[in-house]
């Protein structure tokens, strides 16, 4: 089956630690424009009850790697809103 | 190799791991859990973690190391709940000098701390329980129930 | 507490005689027996001491690096014969951050290095036997039998 | 019994490793003039067979403490000679 022609693109959006208990979620599914970037979807979990707790600029992954809130998205990237990291 | 363990860390282990005919030094470190931190008494502590990014971080620091120095680097971090001596973390990186073997561990404790995804929740003797953020000089710790 | 030993180096003893519930992090270094120097395969060697002033000079070590850092030092060094791979010194340094941790580790084997009495013959896997010196750049040993 | 009133000290010279080697010793006992230093020592032991192989300004020590060529030594020191140091 042909993927399908759409205008948006869907990524899940995945919460840790603080910002997790903040919304009270670890995941969520967004649809957003072709050509959205992180701060797409950073701007949509922030407008969630609970997501004015999360700042303006955390620090963001892609796909398992850092990524600036610039990076563009494509289909089923996965991203991640990451809290301060407290290893080691 | 997995690099986050859910399982207790054995120094020599790792040691073990870099450690070849062929290099004269090994540098090695461990994070251990401390019984205090911002001046209160931590009696315990958990670990959470981004799995999969934070194998995929830990396999490019050591990688970075690795091509930076004439090293092999071996790297360990505990997810879960630690108890007070516990060892939280452990890099040991052999060389021909110590010099390599010293500059690639630093490294590497560095970046781990920068850039893996790991978070720690520290259970207070006083009953408080918080997510550390070693960003935030002014208040280390933002509490869990607010 | 010795600092010279005729019996091999537990490095996890060296890391329990320091590690405490105050100190979070613990830098160690194992300086382990090389099979090449200077392009030569090496079979073995051997540490012969000057015991009594090795003694002193690193309990004076260990002293200093314990005065200029908030640290715990664990020091030992083998003495006798030592096959490739064995450990021939051992250093841990607990502190209540990391960077003492290192800077102290990283110290006293410096300082041992440069200081304490105590010489290599290393024996290669070509009959020859010499004396290590790390001061001479062109001529990295000194044959014994000459 | 009061110390015997002396013009000489007396020192012993230790040799090691590759400096024991090249004089086939490995002590020496030295007597020497009141007021002498470490450099005076050397000299005599410079100045015993195969004593021209250890360098004029060798690493030394007195009484288990690193010292220099000029330090004063007094009756029943330990002198030490010490090769380039090789350990770690």
């Amino acid at each position: 089956m042909p993927a399908p022609t759409t205008q948006l693109v869907n990524v899940r959006v995945l919460l840790f630690a603080s910002y997790a208990d903040r919304l009270g979620l670890e995941s969520v599914r967004v649809a957003l424009p072709v050509s959205a970037t992180v701060a797409d979807a950073l701007d949509h979990v922030r407008s969630l009850p609970g997501g004015e707790r999360i700042p303006p600029r955390p620090l963001c992954a892609v796909n398992l790697a850092h990524a600036s809130l610039g990076t563009r998205l494509t289909e089923g990237d996965e991203v991640a809103l990451l809290p301060p990291m407290a290893g080691g | 190799m997995a690099f986050l363990s859910a399982t207790p860390i054995d120094p020599a282990g790792l040691v073990g791991r870099v450690a070849s005919p062929a290099f004269g030094g090994v540098a090695s470190f461990l994070g251990l859990v401390r019984n205090h931190h911002g001046g209160r008494a931590v009696s315990r502590l958990e670990y959470t973690a981004y799995g999969p990014m934070a194998e995929a971080e830990c396999r490019r620091i050591v990688g970075e190391a690795e091509s930076r120095w004439q090293v092999r680097v071996a790297l360990e971090h505990r997810t879960g709940a630690l108890e007070i001596g516990d060892i939280a973390v452990g890099v040991a990186a052999a060389g021909a000098h110590r010099d390599e073997a010293f500059s690639a561990c630093r490294y590497v404790i560095e970046e781990v701390k920068a850039r893996v995804p790991i978070w720690k929740k520290e259970f207070f003797q006083d009953g408080d329980v918080a997510w550390v953020d070693p960003t935030s000089a002014s208040a280390p710790h933002e509490a869990v129930r607010e």
